[in-house]
């Protein structure tokens, strides 16, 4: 089976993307993910100035996904230019993630970026659990949505990808205010909650920052909702992420309404190898329904 | 198909004794079972404070880590008691390989990991380097230790190393383990490549998650949580960050000495 | 272990309460879940006229959790007064739920069950999933909150529990609303989402009014944050609810701040005795960590 | 510890064949092997129309459901061909026990859960009533089946009760199965009670969720998908809505009649 596909224009010999923040710390890990078969990849978030973010643990699985407050540490622009060279060599797109407080910041991030050689830019307008930043910051109105793209396609060249949050209430206008402002795609969704885990020996939340964005299982049926809506809103193209495990679960994405689709958490579930493993069900899956392309596919949940 | 419940949070487990390897270094034994490889490590979580990565100096029935006091998680720690409950998740990575007539070269705190190896090795040839006397770690606990001290109070003065070449002259070994400073390590490597023998490293990179998602431990595309903390020499000629660069906590990546640096402000 | 508590001045043989929307459309249902070792039973939330609700499919699991678009099917005030009667013969309180489009039909349902045996009323502002209630008409913004709880205050001497959606930002802010209007207590949380699930094979989401709230243990640590921010924000006492399955899970929740605890999805996952199960595990727990009460551990993980 | 990823979803599966049983009835066997009791049924959706339960006709190997078209949903079952898929989720419910010397008393459609207990049963006594000849289901499916129809157009003209009140006069039975319209069941129920012989019936209530947490489908405080469908005479005695009382889709109770006709529209 074929999976080729593109996304506003860049080819992907295969629909199934690292999600941002999940490995994307350095160009050789990069590497690793596509040589497991990743049709493309998202580097970790990057900030203005490096950031330690939050303490330890940052990282956790209970029963039903995965929590995470990393708290977004990233080396900064100095250090994303120093890791990520060469990226034309690792032999699928690498898209940039970028943050910032406020749309200067992003402003400066993306020109900060520019001369690397990343396919895309994706701005996430929605982290629930870093202060200054995403939801806490209030960037997922359509007013602050429609502002940050705009100063970010100032910058570059690049297609720009939208990041929203499952929280967001009316999620299809942001998206709409996304697409107005000149996004070139949206990604849905960032991690969902915030939500806690308190250990009841210790009596005190587990994560350091005591809440964190909830991700896998648990988010899938928000995100394949969200999704749903966004494709009822936009035109441009969406990757759906969130909760993405097996072949059948990048269908029912794809049926939601995704072009692409993301993968983080199943990397504990399934190991790094977790994108060819996925891309042989959806192909298995596809040759038995008697699919050769994602055409009859894409929205084909909806009506 | 895969197993999508694998949990991933601290129990608070019980310290059940503790003992005073040295000045500097104690091992917490812990009242939970804890099977695992030589070489796995745990995480350790103290409420409010923090979580860090620590090998299994004792596995099985007695569990334990050996931890040297260097800032402040391991002042914390060094302040609490038997009965005191510490979080634990794991064990995490993989274990060293079990293989006959093997040489083990510890230094420092290195030892705690290998010192759980040595246990299941038939015979081994063991090199043990400290700064000096009052910093070797389980003295006695197995026999027949070459010992080493950087100022000679104890043991042969000198390091490791030099005892290494010197075994290595007129001894046949199968395989190297070694675990201890990086430095010390990368040496150790090279003159195993030199000498065409096989050698498990175990490396040691500031984590977060620990089981494979976060990529903070990374190491020229390898997870030293998860593929590692144990690398053999396929890996280890393949990293070059091995015994030069390492990330601090933002994920910059400076020179191991910088890493160092910041790891002991 | 003794596990009595009180809630508003209503006494409780345990803090463990069934929560609406499961199992309770009749007096004998009630009647069995109390047998099961139930402290409290809520009844399925009841409007003004009789309502069919959504088209089957309207209950289903998923690997995290439940999803329902029941779509509030009730007799109405009608046949809820012929259901309800002689509810003090059933040995445990029984709360009302009641449900309206807008603060006046709140409160012609709170006057119409005014003559039953009910503890309390609950007011649930927060389905995600029923056109014209809950969070789809606004209901879980604080100036609705304190509109419609002031109007149901009016009508009923009964304490007043006013429930809260997890998708709502700053439920503090709706929570302190809730309590300045009057209410008695919070409720926290109804399920999660919406979210959809799509069948591959038949290319059309499971659920027949297509999406639906999330249940269960995907619902948990949003469940335990929300109590959690609850906690810090308003002093009436708080029924949390949301993926309790155990009585670990019910002491983590008490922790969050938690005074009683609600439970649903359970009663997929371990039968209609989970209420029993849940008992004697939170007593075990708290037999060996020295506890003779739940003092120490309500809103322990705080601070 | 209990399960906690009970799954509960439609999965699709072809109709692999379609038995024209009758004018009105049609068995459809499935493309998937269901392991179920006698008596327990499956939830069948119909995407974008409903979903609804149904007693398995045929379980095991060959697994199959026998319908009859009513109203809006079956209609649309029968416009169906071999070959279409439609959704399945289950088996559900409880099933009948299996007993020696029994007697099974069916009643129209009511036929489809006990065939596939009758197969299971060592030379029951059958009675099987049809409002007509041409309503007769799995004519041949069972020898020895004594026929009942309102209008005499097969077998003896009458009730399948009096067949089952002459039978009880000369024979002993351990135990009566029933399934049919409700007041019959509850007739059959009522002469058993009278002589002394345990009877199980199979209810039919609205159901929603079809796993025991809606409380939908409740008489008089048990679930019929959970704790029944089929109940023992010591249930029967408890339920005061048995033969009398049901729920509409909105949960409110109506005499059993209203119930019909509401089903009827
Ligand atoms: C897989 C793994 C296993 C480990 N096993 C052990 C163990 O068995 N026993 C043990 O004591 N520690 C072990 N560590 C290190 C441990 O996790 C802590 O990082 C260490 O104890 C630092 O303690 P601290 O938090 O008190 O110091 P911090 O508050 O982080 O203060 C900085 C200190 O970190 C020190 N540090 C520790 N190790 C290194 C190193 N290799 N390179 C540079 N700086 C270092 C510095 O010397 C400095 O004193 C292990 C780490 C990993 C990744
Ligand atoms: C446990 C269980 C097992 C079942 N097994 C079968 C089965 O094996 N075969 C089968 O054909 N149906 C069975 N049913 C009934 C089935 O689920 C549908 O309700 C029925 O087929 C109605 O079809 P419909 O949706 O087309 O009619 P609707 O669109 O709901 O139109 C109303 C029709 O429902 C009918 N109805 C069906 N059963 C009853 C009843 N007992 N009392 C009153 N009205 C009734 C009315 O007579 C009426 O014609 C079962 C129900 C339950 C709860
Ligand atoms: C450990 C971890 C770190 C993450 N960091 C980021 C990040 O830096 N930037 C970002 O946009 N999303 C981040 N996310 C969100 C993921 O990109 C993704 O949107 C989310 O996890 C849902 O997908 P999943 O269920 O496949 O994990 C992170 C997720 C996890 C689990
Ligand atoms: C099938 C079902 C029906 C529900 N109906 C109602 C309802 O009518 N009113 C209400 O306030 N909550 C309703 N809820 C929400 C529950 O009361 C509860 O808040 C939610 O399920 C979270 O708890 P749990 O995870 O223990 O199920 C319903 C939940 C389910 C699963
Ligand atoms: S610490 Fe997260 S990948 Fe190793
Ligand atoms: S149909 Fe839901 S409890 Fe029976």
């Amino acid at each position: 089976m074929n999976l080729e596909t593109s996304l506003c224009g860049i080819k992907l010999a295969n629909p199934v993307i690292l999600a941002s923040g999940i490995l994307g710390v350095s160009r050789s890990l990069l590497s690793e993910v596509i040589r497991n078969g990743a049709g493309a990849v998202t580097i970790k978030s990057i900030s203005l100035e490096a950031r330690e973010g939050h303490k330890n643990p940052t990282v956790i699985a209970f029963d039903a996904g995965l929590m995470n407050a990393v708290g977004y540490s990233n080396p900064g622009t100095a250090g994303a230019k120093k890791e990520f060279t060469g990226l034309k060599g690792l032999g699928a797109p690498v898209f940039a993630s970028i943050i910032g407080q406020d749309a200067s910041e992003f402003e400066k991030v993306a020109e900060a970026l520019g001369g690397l050689e990343f396919s895309a830019i994706e701005i996430p307008l929605s982290c629930p659990h870093t202060p200054g930043f995403g939801t806490l910051a209030g960037q997922d109105t359509p007013e602050k949505t429609h502002e940050i793209v705009r100063a970010v396609i100032k910058k570059t060249k690049l297609p720009v990808f939208v990041k929203l949050s499952p929280i967001t209430r009316n999620i299809g206008d942001v998206a709409r205010a996304a697409e107005k402002a000149g996004a070139s795609a949206i990604t849905a969704v960032n991690t969902m909650g915030p939500g806690m885990i308190i250990n009841i020996d210790a009596k005190k939340p587990v994560l350091g920052f005591r809440m964190g964005g909830v991700s896998g299982p648990a988010l899938k049926p928000v995100a394949i909702r969200c999704v749903y809506d966004i494709y009822e809103s936009v035109k441009i193209p969406i990757i759906g992420i969130g909760g993405i495990m097996t072949g059948r679960d990048a269908i029912e994405m794809m049926m939601a309404g995704a072009k692409a689709i993301g993968v983080g958490s199943a990397v504990h579930y399934r190991g790094m190898d977790v994108f060819k493993k996925i891309c042989s069900e959806m192909s298995e899956w596809m040759y038995e329904n008697g699919y050769e392309s994602f055409d009859g596919i894409i929205g084909a949940a909806h009506g | 198909m895969d197993n999508y419940k694998k949990t991933e949070l601290p129990e608070m487990v019980k310290i059940t004794k503790i003992v005073y390897e040295n000045p500097y270094v104690r091992t917490f034994f812990i009242g939970r079972k804890i099977d695992a490889q030589p070489g796995q490590f745990v995480m350790v979580w103290l409420p409010d404070l923090d979580e860090k990565p620590f090998s299994l100096s004792y596995a099985g029935n007695k569990t334990a880590i050996t931890v040297e006091e260097k800032g402040k998680f391991t002042s914390a720690l060094f302040k609490m008691k038997a009965g005191d409950k510490i979080g634990i998740r794991g064990p995490y990575g993989n274990g060293f390989t079990l293989k006959a007539d093997a040489c083990v070269v510890a230094g420092g705190c290195g030892v705690a990991p290998l010192a759980n190896l040595i246990e299941r090795l038939k015979n081994p040839l063991i090199i043990q380097g400290a700064r000096s006397r009052d910093r070797i770690i389980f003295k006695g606990r197995f026999k027949g230790a070459s010992i080493t001290t950087d100022d000679g109070t104890a043991g042969t003065k000198g390091f490791v190393t030099d005892v290494l070449e010197a075994q290595l002259a007129k001894n046949k070994f199968s395989i190297v383990y070694t675990c201890g400073p990086e430095a010390m390590m990368k040496r150790v490597f090279e003159i195993c490549e030199r000498h065409g023998i096989e050698c498990e490293a175990s490396l040691e990179r500031f984590m977060k998650c620990g089981f494979g998602v976060c990529g903070q431990c990374e190491a020229d595309g390898l997870r030293v949580c998860k593929d590692g903390p144990v690398f053999p020499s396929a890996h280890l000629r393949k990293i070059k960050d091995f015994g030069s660069f390492a990330r601090l906590k933002s994920g910059e990546k400076v020179a191991i000495s910088d890493y160092a640096k910041w790891r002991c402000q």
